[in-house]
């Protein structure tokens, strides 16, 4: 089975950073790794390219000394060296941006970017640096907020911004960033691959992983592909997208976006008026029966929180939510899930799952009231279910019982998708659905949409990836400043209609 | 019901004597029926004399008491009694009430350090004694033995255990084989009993420093108490009382509790009045058998 | 060759170790116990014999029914201190209707687990609506039903009907009755944690309370059942408590929050909630209960006992995280 | 006109009100202090006397220098239950040195404070390199420092010198000591707690350990200080303590870790970690030692005191809550 990698990308110039040979990493159950060997040179943008659960997030963790191989070895400038703490590996000048958050969400914007080196003397922190420094680091990125404001009042996006900045201040030689642009929309992701570029100019090496492969050809230079904890090929990222596709996913994928328009049925839901001070206003919008309804805008629109507020996760002042022409009371989770409702949130590490507890478990907490009689649980019921959700979405994972913890950060969201699928709501609320998810597994979770409009159901769908919208809507609503201000048909939506509708109202908002 | 009516309701008896003098009570705890005893005599022997009498409980925390009375002292009381948590601690505690003249009236457990007008006392130390002679008299003065602890480092456990060491030291047959704590607590008496026995099944008698794990031991020991192995407890309480009178408990040794409280009481009225009061009041302790009851 | 089969023999030991570390990896604190015991038994002659470890048992009871009821509340990441009161509150009440109202000594028993059941659902209350930390709303309670268990009695204790004073009795010359309570209040923990609608939400609410919400667990709900349970449980071991002193105690169980509590955590369960099991808990029960004991027999003096209790304790749930981190 | 009238004073009266919040909202506990003052003050002349008000704080004293170490591991998102007992090793080991080996009173003081250090860092590298739940391993030092404080003294009672007494004395006539060294403690509680990285790593790891770990924060070596220095503080309170008593008691501040924690908690810390303030701590105390105080000012019955306590502090918490809810 063991092809021989394809190896067509020829390494920069740059004097080598970072060498990796035959790394191997074992979890119980799982080898993670089965021998990868890469290398990174000065000046360069190295790719990660892999299906989720190929071992992407795992082998940069061995560089950034959270795990300690099985096997292998690795160089950091020519010589061999074991990265034994994060410490090492900052001593070593490598920063990590990691995949998942690690942010402190009490603390402010300033400690969280200098966390655990802020400037102090004889064990005191001086504030007046800490937030000089922070405030630098921070304009790099573009971040203009409060620096005293706590992280967790920030939306997701804004905390992946305060990440870069955090990695940035440690002006390292070795730039790791495991999916950074996951979380950002397409304005800060420019300004996040703009950013690379100047690093690259002062010969920063970097290692890149996306799933978008857009970026991957703006920016990379060369890609390392990963399968199964293989590397299989390293080319360079000029490599044609159908290609790079082919090398990750071992087949070719023919429509990105598969939609299949379905005829529209009865009104599923109907949302009226709906108003939240401060945070979105007046909001009306309905969804059919076998329709996709799109909600687009810029990050901090507000469509999380329109999502939230339908679903009865938080109060809203005024406005009325319907189901099938039945009202459902506000803030009220479970009603809203009773009369027909579900929501896959954005943040699934704090919404979504219990990290804790087994992907069976979580696949199954929707429907534990439904598996339920007479107050006993039918467990068995539940392992089917579970079984059934791993199979047909293809979570990776070696049993149901494994810790969801312990999944990659695709799986982890499919598994949040598959926990909703199986209560099988009328319409099914979809906060960026795919972020973090590789193109394979995207296109899976878009057959699952066509499944669930084709048997009648609605689904109303936020998301910053803006192809994605218009790939997969059949009508799009614009948010803007938590007002709805446009509406476009399919066939009227591109890329340029929806952002001009976006930006307008932000901008004319800015000249008062 | 509550004892605490602050003498409001009951002015009837013999007016006068206690005038309109307000007391303070600072028991150490009212969580066991002896201080609630203590209390009752107190109370009644202020209702009787129309005085009015606040009652602290320092639930066996020096710090409480301390607190307690700093309070008494800020309400401008004219006598306090005080039952202290801990003779050592008492004495800072109370200094400033004698500071300011307010009479001070120690009851059942001395105040060290402080000069205090009176106090009232049965003798812990001899009814640990007595304890060990009502044991020795059980068992025919030779056997195996056992001693259940109070809560360590309290005064009450030093002195009935002293007391009772000095007494079963005069009978050469008998061995004290083990000695443990149970917290003066009945549960713990029961666990702490149950276990000892099992170590030493040869055990005849029991002493345990209050009743409450007294009557611990009676239930760990099933029909063999009073039978084969003969329990003597400390405080004569209702339980206890009814115990010796069914056999199963051989003695205990009786305090008087009420009388504590109402000479506490009295002293203190007295001296209000100006009259002399010794610098000791002894209320007797007995041993008490089924013959007594 | 040399080498494949030294390879060989390393991978069946580890298969063999891999089987035991499935049976105790489980449950960790089992090694403790076993570790524990066989100490005592070295050092004591009578450790082993029945009645002595029918002794444990009994004196695990009353412990362990009140970390049951803890497992509850500390796998849904909550706290409850007023276990131990409520016991107390529970065993005052049955006898105090019991003989002054005179009511049937069943019905009495019905009441006093009531009132553990009232005294529960009011913590929660207090947890899911009046959003009070657990620790604050059950160290609340704590105080209250103290109080009010020393009201009822004017803090003496009362005698209890013979009702209750069979939960402290012993069946067919050997089974003591608080044994059996405590089995079957095991198993029906067990049975609720792992069956129920009740208990697989506890571990939800406990894992990730928001996202326990946000899949319709109605969580607030949830936690009237959870503290309510955790009542019942403490009325329970009240009333077996009780049932072995033949009389209500008004400071009964005083302080046995933190040996239920302590239970439950050496059994395996985080305070940070969503993980432990009703057998771990009893396990953990167990071994509080053999230091005790142990410690008796022994006749250790009693100052050095609590030194000895504190560092017995840590060692033994240090011998299990130690040996985890090996594996 | 009047609805632009009407805006306008509304905004007004949310502009003083969010101001009025910027000041309690910060300190939700206050807002309760000072309810229960008002409330105390009402029922009870005496309760506003400078002298009263001095005894409380002389009250809150040491469980408010308990509760700032607490805060310390609180924030860090673990719990020490050992205060209590360290307190009483610290004070013991204080008056034993002093009395029997004759060393200078200072340096016994001294001496005092190592143990309550060396006993916290024994916690601490049980929780950071034993891997204890901190519920345990500070489980067992109660139990442990306990233990050896009777030890130590026999159980009895052993007299403090004079540099002892001299912490529970007054200050030209009226500062009383107890108040002095709690303000001071409590001030460099806050400046640890917000200047020093120590302070500002406890926050981290509280909030999101993993976080902290890979910022390379040595999360192990922050506990072992973390621990010590709850230690220390414990220290002080048991020296205060034995100050006030003018003697070392081996039985001394028992179960006062409940207490420090719900001052901890009250003030507006989450046992969760990551927050908590060393002035939200102060007034936790303080709301502590006010109910305490009215209660026997106003001469509450002893067994229906721990029913009001209950009732209060509930009370007090929710008021705090609910208003926040509001907002
Ligand atoms: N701590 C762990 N314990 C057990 N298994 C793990 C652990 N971490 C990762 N794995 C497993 O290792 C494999 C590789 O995971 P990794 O997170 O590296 O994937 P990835 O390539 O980053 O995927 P994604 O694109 O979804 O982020 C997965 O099968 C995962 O389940
Ligand atoms: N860049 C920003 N500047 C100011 N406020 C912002 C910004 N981003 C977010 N916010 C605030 O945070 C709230 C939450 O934003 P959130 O990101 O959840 O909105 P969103 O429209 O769902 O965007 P997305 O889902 O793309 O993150 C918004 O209501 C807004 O008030
Ligand atoms: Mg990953
Ligand atoms: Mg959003």
């Amino acid at each position: 089975m063991n092809t021989r990698p394809t190896n067509t990308a020829t390494p920069p110039a740059g004097r080598e950073l970072l060498r990796v040979e035959n790394l191997v990493k074992k979890f119980p159950g799982v080898v993670a790794l089965g021998g990868v060997s890469f290398d990174l040179h000065a000046g360069e943008v190295h790719v990660l390219l892999g299906e989720n659960g190929a071992g992407k997030s795992t082998l940069i963790k061995c560089l950034a000394g959270v795990y300690q191989p099985d096997g292998g070895t690795l160089f950091v400038d020519g010589e061999k060296v074991h990265i034994s703490s994060t410490a090492h590996a900052e001593q070593l000048g490598i920063a990590t941006i990691h995949q998942e958050f690690n942010i402190v969400p009490q603390l402010s914007v300033a400690e969280n970017v200098l966390l655990g080196r802020p400037p102090r003397r004889f064990g005191i922190v001086d504030r007046r640096k800490m937030h000089a420094k922070a405030r630098a680091a921070l304009q790099r990125v573009g971040l203009d907020v409060d620096l005293r404001r706590p992280v967790s009042t920030l939306g997701v996006a804004r905390q992946q911004l305060v990440e870069i900045a955090k990695a940035l201040s440690l002006d390292a030689r070795v730039l790791i960033l495991d999916e950074p642009t996951a979380a950002l929309t397409d304005a800060e992701v420019d300004r996040l691959l703009e950013l690379m570029a100047e690093l690259r100019q002062n010969g920063v090496g970097m290692v890149f992983i996306s799933h978008h492969l857009e970026e991957i050809q703006r920016i990379g230079d060369r890609v390392t592909v990963l399968r199964d904890g293989q590397s299989v090929g390293t080319v360079p990222a000029t490599t044609d997208t159908g290609e790079l596709v082919r090398l990750m996913v071992g087949r070719s994928i023919e429509a990105q976006y598969p939609r299949e328009q379905t005829p529209l049925g009865d009104e599923l839901l109907r949302v009226e008026g709906l108003t939240s001070t401060g945070h979105f206003e007046d909001v009306s919008l309905s969804v059919r029966a076998g329709e996709v309804v799109g909600l687009a805008g810029l990050v901090g629109a507000g469509r999380t929180e329109v999502l939230r507020a339908i679903f009865g996760a938080d109060r809203y002042d005024s406005g009325t939510v319907s189901v099938r022409g039945k009202a459902v009371p506000r803030h009220d989770v479970h009603a809203a899930i009773g009369a027909g409702l579900g929501l896959v949130p954005e943040d699934r590490k704090a919404q979504g799952l219990v990290l804790g507890a087994s992907v069976e478990e979580n696949l199954g907490l929707a429907i534990l009231r439904a598996a339920t009689r007479g107050g006993l649980v039918d467990r068995a019921r539940l392992r089917e279910q579970a079984r059934t959700s791993v199979k047909n979405l293809r979570i990776r994972t070696p049993s149901t019982r494994a810790t969801v913890k312990n999944l990659s950060g695709g799986n982890q969201q499919k598994v949040v998708m598959g926990k909703w699928l199986a209560a099988d709501p009328a319409v099914l609320l979809l906060d960026e659905p795919t972020r973090g998810v590789d193109v394979g597994a995207k296109v899976e979770i878009y057959q699952l949409i066509n499944q669930l409009t084709a048997s009648g159901r609605g689904v109303l769908l936020v998301s910053s990836e803006l192809p994605e919208v218009l790939g997969m809507c059949d009508r799009i609503l614009v948010m803007a400043q938590g007002r709805l201000v446009g509406e476009l048909t399919r066939e009227e939506a591109t890329q340029d209609a929806v952002m001009a509708l976006a930006v307008k109202e932000v901008e004319s908002s800015r000249a008062h | 019901g509550s004892a605490d009516q602050g003498g409001a309701g009951s002015t009837g008896g013999t007016a006068g004597a206690g005038g309109d003098h307000t007391l303070g009570l600072a028991v150490s705890t009212l969580n066991n029926p002896f201080f609630v005893s203590l209390r009752d005599g107190a109370q009644a022997a202020a209702d009787e004399a129309g005085a009015e009498l606040t009652v602290t409980d320092a639930r066996d925390d020096a710090t409480q008491q301390a607190d307690q009375v700093a309070n008494f002292q800020t309400q401008q009381l004219d006598a306090v009694l005080i039952n202290p948590v801990d003779s050592d601690a008492a004495g800072p505690i109370v200094s400033p009430l004698i500071a300011g003249d307010i009479p001070v009236i120690a009851v059942d457990r001395a105040v060290n350090g402080a000069e205090v007008n009176t106090f009232v006392a049965s003798d812990n130390v001899e009814g640990g004694r007595l304890a060990a002679q009502a044991l020795a008299e059980a068992i025919g003065e030779k056997g195996q033995v056992i001693v259940l602890q109070g809560v360590a480092g309290t005064s009450a456990s030093r002195e009935r255990g002293q007391g009772f060491t000095e007494g079963i030291a005069e009978f050469p047959d008998i061995e004290v084989v083990a000695t443990q704590p149970a917290d003066f607590d009945r549960a713990q008496g029961l666990d702490v009993a149950t276990n000892l026995l099992q170590a030493n099944p040869d055990v005849v008698g029991i002493f345990a420093e209050n009743d409450e794990m007294a009557l611990g031991a009676v239930q760990a020991l099933g029909d063999r108490a009073g039978k084969d192995v003969f329990v003597v407890g400390f405080d004569a309480t209702e339980d206890a009382q009814a115990a010796i009178k069914t056999g199963t408990m051989y003695a205990s040794i009786a305090q008087q509790p009420e009388e504590l409280g109402r000479a506490a009481v009295e002293a203190a009225l007295s001296i209000l009045n100006g009259e002399e009061v010794e610098a000791t009041v002894s209320v007797p302790v007995v041993a008490m058998t089924k013959d007594d009851l | 060759m040399p080498t494949e089969t030294a390879t060989a023999r390393t991978e069946q030991r580890e298969s063999l170790g891999s089987r035991a570390q499935v049976l105790l990896g489980q449950n960790g604190a089992l090694v403790a116990l076993v570790l524990l015991s066989v100490v005592m038994a070295v050092l004591s002659p009578v450790f082993f014999s029945t009645q002595n470890l029918l002794n444990v048992g009994v004196q695990a009871a009353v412990v362990a029914i009140l970390a049951f009821g803890q497992t509850f509340v500390i796998v849904s990441a909550g706290i409850d201190l007023s276990v131990g009161s409520v016991a107390a509150l529970a065993s005052i009440v049955t006898a105090y209707t019991a003989t002054t109202t005179g009511l049937n000594p069943l019905l009495a028993i019905v009441v006093g687990l009531l009132t553990g059941v009232i005294a529960g659902f009011i913590s929660g209350a207090l947890v899911a609506y009046g959003r009070l930390p657990a620790f604050i709303a059950t160290l609340a309670m704590l105080s209250i039903a103290r109080g009010l268990a020393l009201v009822l009695s004017d803090g003496v204790p009362i005698a209890q009907p013979s009702a209750v004073a069979w939960l402290g009795s012993t069946i067919g010359g050997w089974l003591p009755v608080p044994v059996l309570v405590m089995m079957v209040l095991g198993g029906l923990a067990a049975f609720i944690l792992n069956r129920t609608f009740a208990g697989r939400a506890m571990y939800a609410i406990g894992g990730n309370e928001e996202a326990a919400r946000l899949s319709g667990i109605n969580v607030r709900h949830q936690q009237l059942v959870i503290y309510s349970l955790s009542g019942a449980f403490a009325a329970v071991a009240g009333l077996v408590l009780a049932g072995r002193l033949a009389s209500g105690q008004p400071q009964a169980a005083a302080g046995y929050e933190l040996d239920a509590i302590a239970a439950v955590v050496i059994g395996g369960a985080s305070l940070a909630g969503g993980s432990g099991r009703a057998f771990g808990t009893f396990v953990g029960a167990l071994v509080l209960a053999v230091i005790r004991n142990g410690l008796n027999l022994l006749n250790v003096s009693s100052f050095w006992q609590q030194v000895v209790i504190g560092a017995v304790i840590a060692l033994a749930v240090l011998s299990d995280t130690l040996r985890r981190r090996r594996a």
